[in-house]
């Protein structure tokens, strides 16, 4: 549970932005000079704010009216900075362990930071600086994380190992943790709750499916980003094809690779352009989910596309049509057809765990 | 020896020994002024800067001067100390109190600049890895500020093997107790026919004092080069 | 018996000499400490703890004994001195030529407002009516020895100190002395400080003997 | 034209690459580590090779053999850093102008920075600095352009302002490019040339359609990275329903929004997920276009996917499905299958102008 | 003024053209030899900076002789500048000459701090934008080394406030050309009773002086402030 109200003049720039979000991953979405940096600033106790209220799981970090301001480093807030940070001065293995030795091996296993151990940071890739960041936050064994852009220095592959490690720590240790970034994919596979800030103003706080599924938030997501997030189930995993197999509330759904052990709830990302709509049911296709749902809401936006919402049993799915296909097919709310999904534009970045 | 007699090889080492400890005790001192000055913005802030300044600005005798007028065994102070065996006026402690306080304004403000050039980020990525004040000054700030202070403790050293006028006036010409070798030199060149004396004794106090700054010059190297990767 | 004494600095070595037959025959051990004659006495002032002080100046030795911090009756007359043109020529010149030889020349003397050479010089040539012409032309040194140093590296072709510098130097020579009534009459003064002991007159007496007066003499000194 | 050949041990690390590119983008694609930037500052003359080649446009820059080593400044080289490296000194617009005032205007308009001239560079956010420092490059009218990942703290709207800028410089001034990125949507978009690199050496080049579709790249690329790019020539805009129709060597293809005018050619980035295949002719789809293909290849992945080669008239594409998928719709080379993609997946990100 | 007679005034405004004087133009020749140590890599490297730590090591009369050896009427160089009608030994302009000497080493290290804090990583960002070696130097090295560069002028103008012995020993002190105020309180501090007169000099050029301090330091504090953002 995190409770932010902060206000705060920085030249012309004035934050001024609340928002409250249940425990799990917040993440932070907005365009470059929203102020998510200097939201999360606040929350770290770097930036004091004028007046506000900023509460952690029920600690109260800051409060002007009660004049609250806990030192930073009583926040024990681990936070992953934009730019690195590492003390320049310090090899990687000390670095590392300046704010404890939490977990250690397995943070640097995680992050491949084995062989750097001995390096100084001037030695490093960007993306290694990045990865040493992290790690140095992850070994403080903080109460909270902030991770603002912890991950836009990294490869795709390197942010599939990384990610995982995220989630069980959002779902074991139930960390709180603040997410910046301006990756959909991310933001969707690991988010609880998401708020998109703008000019300092918090513009839409909600949960993740619910922000993302909402036509109305295409424009604020970015064409690209929008999408649905859905909770399904692991059925069973299919060895022989290396598939798993998920029930939804409105049938099943085939993700490539292991995910899960059977009966766990698994949340998907599903973009609302990954989303095929068809009239009858089709058959022959390579794709293997299809799903029969209902239209509940077209809506036009101001670009050529159609951003469609669609009933599938108790869950709410996203489709991005363009305005042809939207007309030719005649859709309308309460219109029955079918969603043919393709897997392999879900998996495996966008399953959280 | 017949090069140095064994008086001027008595100056020599008193001189080290003035010097070693003149740094070594304003070293703490030092730091913490600097850091007071380089992070501080408290309300005094403008007269310790001043004071710091002070031995600089003044004729190195008057500096003396006041120190006698302060601790000479007549002064208030000078006899609360003296009654409990602090004795500074004439005695080789003196010579060491004179030297650190001339090389005081170079100490600090070396140091000032190493600090202040430390990224004040760094001390807060500290701070959020739950690093007390204390122990992010002395595992951020210092190392960071490595260069600047080494470049304040060789010059507080060198001015100190260097240091004359406030040191006579202030502790005496005493030989083995407070005739250092600037002082020593001074005493050849009244002589007639002193210089080749003196120049030697020169040229002893600059090997010292030289090395001194090579080795420290080779410290900071090493430290810089390991942080440039 | 350890011995501190305070002297002036241009005693220094001459002292040291005229001291070593009185502590191989005594067993004491006469330290001493040279320094400028304003800085010992101010030290004394401060309570300095020498026992014995032998100034340059008048003037100091006067002040301590004003402030009663001399061994009441020990104090005399050590030395005297008298004052010399000098030049890196070995040509014997009239002082009151001096102007004009000097032309655009220096004459280095000591500080004359400060230092009891100089002092004493800018008070002959004051007499000797020849201050009024020569002052522009006069650098002051830190003491009578820089002087002495001034001439002797060829800065300035004229300077003046005293005969016993000018004895020590072989760069320089003496080009005239001042007549003594021109100035006061130079004196070394000598005193045991107060709460010194017996020892420290004993060393004083002995600077006073004869035996010491040669040394003093050799370098230049006059004896009182 | 580029020509890169350089050797350099960095502590444990060995450069060791050589590559040579045609006019246009060249695209550094590789993981955390794998020398990406060293070999940038090679070019740049901020690292001496202790032997190889290096030459621009027949220019040569450095030659270990011939002992010649061009000054960084007379390079003329505009480097956007990976950190950017603003003068913290100076306002954004005397940052901006350092090295010329070339295009200014509409850079400053382009990068949006005009509300920013009169800040310092610390008073700036992560993205902001980032755009600061690409204004500051290009600005310098330079005769080529290195970028480091110059639009990862970046927002999506805000690279949809800046790729169609950098495009025009390719296409017009013909600015030769070297792009650093982990996006392989950018790199589609914008290389003519894709080098992968992995620990200090390079193990791929060519153009970029042949490397992206090349189904053995798929697992260097990243799985969710992999793709096809395919020229196709602009036929005609549709107002009324804001698409545009293309022709590829195969059929149509319609793609939301106006792109490009009549007559021109186009490159399209089609991402191997984002290919569905059907044995039959599909009816009643939402998505637009199909296209008669031919099986040409079928690659099984370490995973569970399988990465089916396509020709689709003279075209190449890339589509990826599960195992299962593959088995079931019995495909192998040589079959006859529609290929459908999603038109509002490939725009307007992946296109090219 | 009856506080100050007019030869104590004389002397001030001495003091100040001769501090001046002295930091101004060792400012250039200062910035060359901290760039110099500070990023050179070059042969005589060890041999210059020990060059520009000895006056501070040395005894102050001990620099003030060997530059009277040096520049000297009898000695080469100064035969040779003496034919140009450029005399330092008891003039004005050697006063400036020793105090300037005297504080180069306290400037230079200063400088040299200021300019190693210079990240080299944006002198590179600039060669990168076409600037050469000398547009580098002065339009990122400088601005960034300011705080070092503001401190070692300040701490130079201080010394060349304070300095005597070298001073004395070179320039002599002739009222009106060379007594400066350092000069003037020694000499007020050789006669009994002169401590009056002498602290009242004291105390003027303290004021002079730590303004000075303070103006810096202002300055300094407002480019800071900006690029703190
Ligand atoms: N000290 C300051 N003075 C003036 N403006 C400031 C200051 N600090 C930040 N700003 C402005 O505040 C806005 C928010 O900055 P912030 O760093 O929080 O943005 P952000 O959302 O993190 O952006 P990005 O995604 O680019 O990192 C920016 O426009 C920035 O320029
Ligand atoms: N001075 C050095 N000493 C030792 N190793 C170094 C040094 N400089 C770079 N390296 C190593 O060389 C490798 C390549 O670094 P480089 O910065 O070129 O990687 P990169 O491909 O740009 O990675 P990223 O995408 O993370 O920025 C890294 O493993 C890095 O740690
Ligand atoms: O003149 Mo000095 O500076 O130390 O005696
Ligand atoms: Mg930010
Ligand atoms: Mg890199």
């Amino acid at each position: 549970m995190i409770e932010v109200r902060a206000q705060k003049q920085l030249g012309e720039f004035r934050l001024d932005a609340a928002f409250e979000a249940p425990a799990g991953v917040t993440a932070l979405f907005g365009r470059s000079g929203a102020g998510k940096t200097s939201l999360a600033n606040a929350v770290a106790g770097l930036l004091r704010p004028e007046a506000g209220r900023i509460a952690v799981d029920g600690t109260v970090l800051f409060d002007s009216a009660r004049r609250i301001d806990l030192p930073v480093r009583h926040r024990r807030i681990g936070y992953v900075f934009q730019d690195a940070r590492l003390f320049p001065h310090r090899t990687v293995a000390r670095n590392l362990s300046y704010g404890g030795r939490h977990d250690a091996a397995r943070v640097i296993e995680m992050l491949g930071l084995g062989p750097l151990l001995d390096r100084y940071p001037a030695a490093l890739s960007g993306g290694e600086a990045s990865r040493v960041a992290l790690g140095r936050a992850l070994m403080s064994d903080p109460v909270m994380l902030i991770l603002d852009e912890p991950l836009s220095a990294l490869d795709a592959p390197r942010k599939a190992e990384i990610l995982p490690y995220l989630e069980r720590l959002r779902d074991t240790v139930r960390l709180p943790i603040l997410y910046v970034s301006h990756s959909a994919s991310e933001v969707a596979r690991l988010a609880t709750t998401l708020v998109i800030m703008e000019a300092g103003r918090v513009l839409r706080v909600g949960p993740a499916e619910e922000v993302m599924a909402d036509p109305a938030a295409v424009p604020l997501l970015g064409v690209q980003e929008a999408g649905s997030l859905i909770t399904a189930r692991v059925e069973a995993y299919d060895a022989e094809d290396d598939l798993t197999e998920l029930a939804l509330s409105a049938g099943r759904l085939l993700l490539p690779g292991r995910a899960g052990v059977p009966g766990q709830p698994l949340r998907l990302r599903i973009a609302a352009q990954d989303v095929i709509l068809s009239l009858e049911e089709p058959s022959g296709l390579s794709a293997l989910t299809r799903l029969p749902v209902t239209v509940t809401r077209v809506e036009e936006g101001r670009g050529p596309g159609v951003a469609v919402g669609l009933a599938a049993g108790t869950d709410r799915l996203l489709a991005r049509l363009t305005r042809r296909s939207a007309r030719s097919m005649g859709l309308a709310p309460g219109q029955q057809v079918w969603a043919i999904v393709k897997a392999t534009a879900v998996a495996p970045q966008d399953v959280g765990g | 020896m017949q090069w140095l007699g064994p008086e001027e090889w008595a100056a020599v080492r008193l001189s080290l020994r003035v010097s070693a400890m003149a740094t070594l005790c304003s070293l703490p001192l030092g730091l913490l002024v600097a850091q007071a000055l380089a992070r501080g913005r408290f309300a005094g802030r403008g007269v310790l800067n001043a004071l710091v300044h002070l031995p600089l600005v003044l004729p190195p005798v008057v500096t003396g001067y006041l120190l006698l007028l302060a601790l000479g065994r007549r002064a208030p102070l000078g006899a609360w100390l003296a009654e409990r065996g602090i004795a500074f006026a004439f005695s080789w402690t003196g010579a060491a109190l004179a030297a650190a306080i001339m090389g005081f304004p170079l100490m600090v403000r070396a140091m000032r600049l190493g600090i202040e050039g430390v990224d004040p980020r760094l001390e807060q990525a500290a701070a959020t890895l739950g690093a007390s004040r204390l122990r992010i000054w002395l595992t951020v700030t210092l190392p960071l500020a490595l260069p600047g202070i080494l470049a304040g403790t060789i010059l507080a050293f060198a001015k100190a093997m260097g240091e004359f006028g406030a040191t006579i006036t202030f502790a005496s010409n005493i030989p083995g107790e407070t005739r250092t070798v600037p002082l020593a030199i001074y005493e050849f060149l009244q002589v007639p026919g002193g210089e080749g004396a003196a120049l030697r004794l020169v040229a002893v106090s600059l090997v010292l004092a030289l090395g001194a700054v090579a080795a420290s010059e080779a410290l900071a190297q090493r430290s810089a080069a390991r942080r440039r990767g | 018996e350890r011995v501190l004494v305070f002297a002036a600095a241009s005693l220094g070595g001459t002292l040291d000499e005229a001291l070593a037959p009185w502590e191989a025959a005594t067993g004491h051990d006469a330290v001493v400490a040279y320094a400028g004659s304003s800085a010992l006495a101010r030290q004394i002032e401060a309570g300095a703890p020498a026992q014995v002080f032998i100034s340059a100046n008048e003037a100091w030795m006067d002040s301590l004994d004003a402030a009663a911090l001399l061994a009441p009756g020990t104090r005399r007359d050590l030395l005297g001195n008298s004052l010399v043109l000098i030049s890196g020529e070995a040509d014997v010149l009239a002082l009151e030529d001096l102007p004009q030889t000097l032309g655009e020349g220096w004459l280095a003397m000591a500080l004359t407002q400060a230092v009891p050479a100089g002092i004493y010089g800018r008070e002959a040539l004051v007499s000797l009516d020849l201050w009024d012409s020569l002052e522009p032309r006069v650098v002051q040194a830190e003491d009578v020895r820089a002087a002495l140093a001034l001439v002797a590296l060829g800065e300035a072709p004229f300077g003046i100190t005293y005969a016993s510098d000018a004895a020590a130097e072989p760069r320089v020579h003496v080009a005239a002395t001042f007549p003594a009534d021109s100035h006061a009459p130079i004196r070394y003064p000598a005193a045991a400080l107060a709460g010194s002991g017996p020892v420290a007159v004993d060393l004083l007496d002995w600077l006073s003997g004869p035996e010491a007066g040669q040394v003093f003499a050799a370098a230049g000194f006059d004896l009182p």
